[in-house]
C-alpha cells in the first residue's frame, strides 16, 4: 500500500467519521470550495455538501461559539484554525464555553467538538504566525489537549477527538504535514490519553511532543551510535497527562529530559516538570532538563528563528551532559 | 437624561389574543416579577450570593417572546436569565434552588445566578459575559438548519431566540452573528432588550447610533422596533418573526424599548439615573398595562386575575421553602460535570 | 462568477489634477508594481520566505489615499502591506531588506513581509492578524483627538488611514471601532480594499449584504464607495475625508471596488477565480488608466514617464542589491527589543 | 493619618500620575460616570474630563487595541478590566499587539500601557467572574505581569507599572479591595519586578502572591505558636519571577512550598516549580510541594467553591507535614 501524507490521514480521519456519523461536520476559513488551507478538507465539501463542510466568514469568536451552541444541541463539529494561533480571537469561547459550560450548567450540556489546525514554528512565518497555544490554552479547566506527530497517529487520534463527547484540541504542526508513513487499511483508534514510547531505552526518559519528537529522533541516530539508550516518548496527551507511562520511565532511567516548542515560561515543560516533582521526585537521580523555545516573539529572520527553539544537537549534548554527571 | 426615543404604537386591537393565551401570558409576567421580588428579599437577607441581576421591568418581553415559542424551540439568555427560565419552563423551584447554591437546581447549585441552564427545557444557558451567548444561539439555530437542510429532516423546524441588552449590541460577536445568520438564513430571533442602560452607560454614550434594529438592514436582516412595555406588541412581533424562521425565511431582529425598575444588580446602588426618568417608565408597566387590557377587553375578571397572583405568590413563596429545604451539593462530587463520560 | 457590481463613475474632470502631483502619483503606483514584480521573482528564487501577499492590481487605493496624507498623518496595514508601506515612504531598500530578512529592514528583520513598521514613517504596522490593525489605527486616530481636545494642542490634527480587505469587514472588530470612531469623531479613515476575495472565500459568499460602504450608515458614519481601478477617484474620495477628518468632523468609511491581478499570497494556486473574472479585471488595470490619463490630459509625455518607470526599475532592482548586501541580525542580539529600557 | 482602603490607594496611585503626565488616561467600562465598578477611578471623570477617563463601549478587544494604537503614538493608557475574565475577548490584542509588536516591530515601537483590574476566586461570582488569568498570559512573551497584595504595594506598584514603557498586566485581587493599611505621605514607587519578603523566617520558603498571601500570614500565626518559623515571599511579580530574592530564600531554608489561587495544571506555580527545578535543584532537602486551586470551573455553591481553592488550614498542615518529614 502506498504511503499516506499526514494531511491525508487527517483527511481520511474527517472522512470517515463524516461516512460514520451525521452529526459531524467541519466548519472554518475555507474549509469548503477551497479545501483547506493544508488541503486537509480537500474533496470535502463536493461529497458532503456546503453545510457539512462550512466556509465560515473570518469571524473565529463567533464561528467557535456558534460551534459550541451546535455541539450543546447534538451535532459534532470540527472547527479548523486555518492557523492555530487565529483562534487567540475565539479565546472566550474556547475557554468559558467549550471548556466550562459543561461543569457551569451542572452536567445539563455536553460539548462534543474538535478544534484542530496547525500550530508550532514553521519556516518564517513571522511571530503571530508561530505561535504555540497549547501553552495559552493548558490552564483552562474541561479541555482536552492532544498533540499529533506523525500519520499514523495523526488519524487514529483524530477519529478518537470526533468521537469523544469533550471538547479536544487538538495540535497539528505546520510542518509535519508532508510526513508519510504506511497506513492500516482498517479502521483504528488511537486513545486521546496514552502517551507513544517511541523507543524504549534504559539511560534517560526524553518527553517531547508535536515536531520535537523529530527532533528527538534525529539526536537519537547520533547518540545511539555513541553508545547512550534514550526512552523517548512523545506525550500525544498535553492535557492531561499520561502520568501511567512517564512513571513508569522515569522509574526505569531516573533521569528526565523534557523537549518541547512552546517558549519556556508557562509552557507545557513547566506543568511536566512541577507534576514530576509532585509525584516522583525520590525517583529522580539528577534535575529534570527543561529544553524549551526561547521567550521570544518568533522572529522572521531565519537564522534568529532557528536560534529560538531546540535543535537535535542541543538535544544530543544535552543527554551526553547529563549522562556524564551520573557516571 | 436623553430625550426618549417615540415608541411605536401597536394597535391591540391586532391582538387577537384568546382568554387562554392571555391568562397564561399574564401568569408568567407575574411569575417573573413575583419571582424577582422574592429574590430581592431573599439577597438582602442573605440567602443568595455573587452577582444578581433582576428582570423587573422588562416582563413583556420575556413573556411576549417566550410564549409564542413551541417547547422544542430554544432560548438563549444573559446574566439576567431568571424571568426566561421562568419563562421557558424551568420550574420556580429549581430556579430558586440554583440561586441558593442547591443540588436541586437547574445548575446543579454549579452555576448560580448568572448560569441558569436546562436542556430539559431547552435553555442553552444564562450567559455570564456579554454577547457569549450571541454564537451559542446561532449554533443552535444552525443546528436545527442541518437537520432540516443538510440531512433532510424536515421536522427540524424549531427556532431559537437569543436575548441580550442594549450595550451588548455594541460587542462585535453581535454583528458577527447577525451577518452569519442572515448569510445562512437560520432560523433566530434577535431579541434586543434595549433598557437604555448598561450598568451604568447610557445607550447614547456608548452607540453612535442609537436604532438598534436599525442595524439589521445592513444585513439583509428584517430589523423591528417595538415597545417592550406592552406584552401584545412584543408578542405580535415575536410571532411575525417566528413564522418566518420556522418557515425557513431567515432571521428577525426585535428591539424591544424597555427599562428596568431596579438597579443593575442587586449590587448597583443606582445613582446615575434620574428620578424623572424612572418615574416615567414605572408608569408604563407592563404589567398593570396588560391587568387592564385584560379586564378592558373582558377576557378576565378581576378575580380571577388575583387568583393568579395568589398562586403564583404561593408557587414563589413554595420555591424559597424548597430552596431552603434541598440538599447541598455533596463536597464528595466536587469533581463531577466536568467531563462527559462517553 | 458572481454578477460584478456597477462601479461608480469618477468624472475625471472633477480630478484637478496638478502635473507635479500626477507625477508624484504615477510614480508611486509603478513603485507598488515593480517591487512586487520583483517580490514575486525573488520569493520564486527562494530570496524570501513565509507568507508573502503582494498587491498588484490595487495600487490605485494606496496611491490613492496615502499621496493625499500628510507626513505626520498614520498609516496601518495588514500583512498586504508592502506597497502602502511604500506610499507613506519607506525607502524600498529597507522594505526588500526586511523581507530578506537583514537587519537593514525597516523591521530590522524580526518581522517580514506581515510585520511592516516604521516609527519613523508613522506607520503603524503591518498585522498579520485579520482586523487586529483596525482598533491600533483606531488608536492613533484617538491619541490625535485626545492631544486635541483633552490637551488642547490645536496643530493635533493628524489623520490615521486604515487599510483591509472585503473579508475583514465580516470580523466583529471591524464593526466595534467603526462604532467608536463614529461616536467620538475621531480622525480616521477606514478603506475597505474590496478585491472580491477572502484568500478562497468569495465576498458573497461570506457577506449577507456585499455593499460594505453601506454598513457605514447604521453607525451615523459617512460611506461612499469608489472605482478602486481609478486612482483619481480614490483620491477623490480620501481628499474630501481627510479634510473631514482634519476639521474635527469624524470619520468616513471609504469601500474600493479593486482586484488582485495575482493569487492571495506566493502560496496560493489561485484555482477558484474565473479566467473571465480575472481578464475583466486586468482590463481595468489601474496604472495603464491612469497613464492614459497623464498623457491624454497633457500632464506628462510618453517619455517623461518611461523616465519615470525607468529610474523605479532602478530603485527596486537597487533594493535588492541593498538587501543582500545586508548583514543578517547579529544573534547576540536575539533578546533585543522584547521590552523597552526605561 | 487615616487608613487608606486599598481601592483608593489604586485610586491615589492613578490620580496622582494622571497629574504628573497628561498623557496617562484611562479607559474602559463604566470608569467614568459610574466611577468604576470597584471605585477605583471615583471622582477621576469630574477631575480630568471624559476622554482623559473614558468610558468605552463593551468591545474589549477594540478598546485594548485602542490602547496600543494610543501606546504606539505617545500616550500612556490604563486601561481597567471590569473583571479581568472580561479581557479573555481581547487575548489576541493584548498577546499579539501589547505583547509582542514591539518586537516584531525591531524596536520600532514602545507599548507603555497598564491593563488592570480584579482578578481571582470571589464570594459566589461563578466560574466566569472568578477568573485567574495570570495563568493563561503567562506564556505570552513581552508581558509583564504583577499582583498586588496591600495597599501599600498596590499603589507603589501601579504607579511604576504606569511610568513603565512596557505593557504590563495589574492584577488585583475582587476579595482585597478594602484592606486598610496606613500609606506613607510622600511620594512613593514600589519596583515591578522585586518580590517582598513579608516575614523572614529559616524553616521554610512560602511562596505565594495576591490573595493567597493572607492566607498564608493567617496559618502562619498558628505555625508561629506552634514554634514554626517560615519565611513568606510574596512574588509580586509573576513575570519575570525575582529569583534573587527566591534564590536567597531557598539558599536559607532548603524547603519550598507554592500557595497559589491558580488552578493547577499550567499555573503560575507551576512555571515556580520548573523554575526552582532548573536552578536550585541540588539546594532542595524535599521536593516542593504546590498547593494550587483545583482543575476545576469555579462552582458557586458556596461550600464547593472554598473546597476548590487553598485554605489557611491546610497550609499550616503542609508546614507541619513538610517539617516533620525533615526532622
Ligand atoms: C465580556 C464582558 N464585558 C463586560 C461585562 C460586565 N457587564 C455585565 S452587564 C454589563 C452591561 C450590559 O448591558 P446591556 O447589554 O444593556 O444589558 P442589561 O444589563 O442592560 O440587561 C456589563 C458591562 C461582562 N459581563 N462581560
Ligand atoms: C484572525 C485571522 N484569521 C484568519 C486569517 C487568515 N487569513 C489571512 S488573509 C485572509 C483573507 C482576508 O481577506 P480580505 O480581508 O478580503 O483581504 P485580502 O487578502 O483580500 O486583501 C485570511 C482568512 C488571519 N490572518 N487572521
Ligand atoms: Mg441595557
Ligand atoms: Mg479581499
Amino acid at each position: 500500500m502506498a504511503d499516506t501524507l499526514l494531511f491525508n490521514a487527517l483527511r481520511e480521519a474527517v472522512d470517515e467519521e463524516m461516512g460514520r456519523d451525521d452529526a459531524v461536520f467541519v466548519l472554518g476559513e475555507d474549509v469548503g470550495v477551497y479545501g483547506g488551507s493544508y488541503k486537509v478538507t480537500k474533496g470535502l465539501y463536493e461529497k458532503y455538501g456546503e453545510f457539512r463542510v462550512l466556509d465560515t466568514p473570518i469571524a473565529e469568536n463567533s464561528f467557535t461559539g456558534m460551534a459550541v451552541g451546535a455541539a450543546m444541541t447534538g451535532l459534532r463539529p470540527i472547527i479548523e484554525g486555518m492557523n492555530m494561533g487565529f483562534l487567540l480571537l475565539a479565546f472566550n469561547q474556547i475557554a468559558n464555553n467549550a471548556g466550562m459550560l459543561r461543569y457551569t450548567s451542572g452536567g445539563n450540556y455536553k460539548i462534543p467538538m474538535v478544534i484542530r489546525g496547525p500550530g508550532g514554528v514553521g519556516r518564517q512565518l513571522g511571530a503571530e504566525h508561530s505561535q504555540r497555544l497549547e501553552a495559552y490554552f493548558q490552564a483552562v479547566p474541561g479541555l482536552k489537549i492532544v498533540a499529533c506527530s506523525t500519520p499514523y497517529n495523526a488519524k487514529g487520534l483524530l477519529k478518537s477527538a470526533i468521537r469523544d463527547d469533550n471538547p479536544v484540541l487538538f495540535f497539528e504542526h505546520v510542518l509535519l504535514y508532508n510526513l508519510k508513513e504506511n497506513l492500516p487499511e482498517h479502521d483504528y483508534l488511537v486513545p486521546l490519553d496514552k502517551a507513544e514510547v517511541v523507543r524504549p531505552g534504559k539511560d534517560v526518559t526524553i518527553l517531547t511532543y508535536s515536531r520535537m519528537r523529530h527532533h528527538v529522533t534525529q539526536a537519537t541516530k547520533k547518540l545511539e551510535q555513541k553508545g547512550f539508550d534514550p526512552e523517548i516518548i512523545d506525550l500525544i496527551s498535553l492535557k492531561p497527562l499520561d502520568f501511567e507511562t512517564i512513571g513508569a520511565s522515569i522509574k526505569k532511567t531516573h533521569r528526565v529530559i523534557v523537549v518541547e516548542e512552546c517558549m519556556r515560561t508557562g509552557g507545557i515543560g513547566a506543568e511536566i516538570v512541577a507534576s514530576i516533582n509532585d509525584r516522583f521526585f525520590d525517583e529522580l537521580d539528577a534535575p529534570i532538563l527543561r529544553m524549551s523555545s526561547q521567550d521570544i516573539p518568533t522572529p522572521y529572520n531565519g537564522k534568529l528563528e532557528s536560534l529560538t527553539i531546540v535543535q537535535p544537537r542541543q538535544i544530543e549534548e544535552a543527554v551526553e551532559k547529563m549522562m556524564a554527571l551520573q557516571i | 437624561m436623553a430625550q426618549e426615543r417615540t415608541l411605536p404604537v401597536f394597535d391591540a386591537a391586532n391582538a387577537l389574543l384568546t382568554r387562554e393565551d392571555g391568562l397564561t401570558v399574564y401568569e408568567d409576567m407575574v411569575l417573573g416579577r413575583y419571582f424577582e421580588d422574592k429574590c430581592a428579599e431573599m439577597y438582602y437577607r442573605g440567602r443568595m450570593f455573587g452577582f444578581v441581576h433582576l428582570y423587573n421591568g422588562q416582563e413583556a418581553v420575556s413573556s411576549g417572546v417566550i410564549k409564542c415559542l413551541r417547547s422544542d424551540d430554544y432560548v438563549c439568555s444573559t446574566y439576567r436569565d431568571h424571568v426566561h427560565a421562568l419563562s421557558v419552563g424551568v420550574p420556580a423551584n429549581n430556579v430558586m434552588a440554583e440561586l441558593f447554591g442547591k443540588q436541586t437546581g437547574c445548575s446543579k447549585g454549579r452555576g448560580g445566578s448568572m448560569h441558569l441552564f436546562s436542556s430539559e427545557h431547552n435553555l442553552l444557558g444564562g450567559f455570564a459575559f456579554i454577547g457569549e451567548g450571541i454564537p451559542v444561539a446561532l449554533g443552535a439555530a444552525f443546528q436545527s438548519h442541518y437537520r432540516r437542510v443538510a440531512l433532510g429532516d424536515s421536522n427540524a423546524d424549531q427556532v431559537t431566540a437569543c436575548f441580550f441588552g442594549d450595550g451588548t449590541t455594541n460587542n462585535g460577536q453581535f454583528f458577527e452573528c447577525l451577518n452569519m445568520a442572515a448569510l445562512w438564513k437560520l432560523p433566530i430571533i434577535f431579541v434586543v432588550e434595549n433598557n437604555k442602560w448598561a450598568i451604568g452607560m447610557a445607550h447614547e454614550r456608548a452607540s453612535s447610533q442609537t436604532e438598534i434594529y436599525q442595524k439589521a438592514s445592513v444585513f439583509g436582516m428584517a430589523g423591528v422596533e417595538v415597545d417592550g412595555m406592552d406584552v401584545l406588541a412584543v408578542r405580535d412581533a415575536a410571532k411575525t418573526a417566528v413564522s418566518r424562521a420556522r418557515a425557513g425565511e431567515g432571521p428577525t431582529l426585535i428591539e424591544c424599548l424597555t427599562y428596568r425598575f431596579r438597579g443593575h444588580s442587586l449590587a448597583d446602588p443606582d445613582e446615575l439615573r434620574t428620578k424623572e426618568e424612572k418615574e416615567e417608565w414605572l408608569s408604563r408597566d407592563p404589567l398593570k398595562r396588560f391587568e387592564t387590557y385584560l379586564l378592558g377587553q373582558k377576557l378576565a375578571a378581576a378575580d380571577e386575575l388575583k387568583a393568579v397572583r395568589d398562586k403564583i405568590q404561593a408557587i414563589v413563596d413554595e420555591a424559597v421553602t424548597f430552596a431552603e429545604q434541598s440538599p447541598e451539593p455533596d463536597p464528595s462530587e466536587l469533581r463531577s460535570y466536568i467531563f462527559a463520560e462517553s
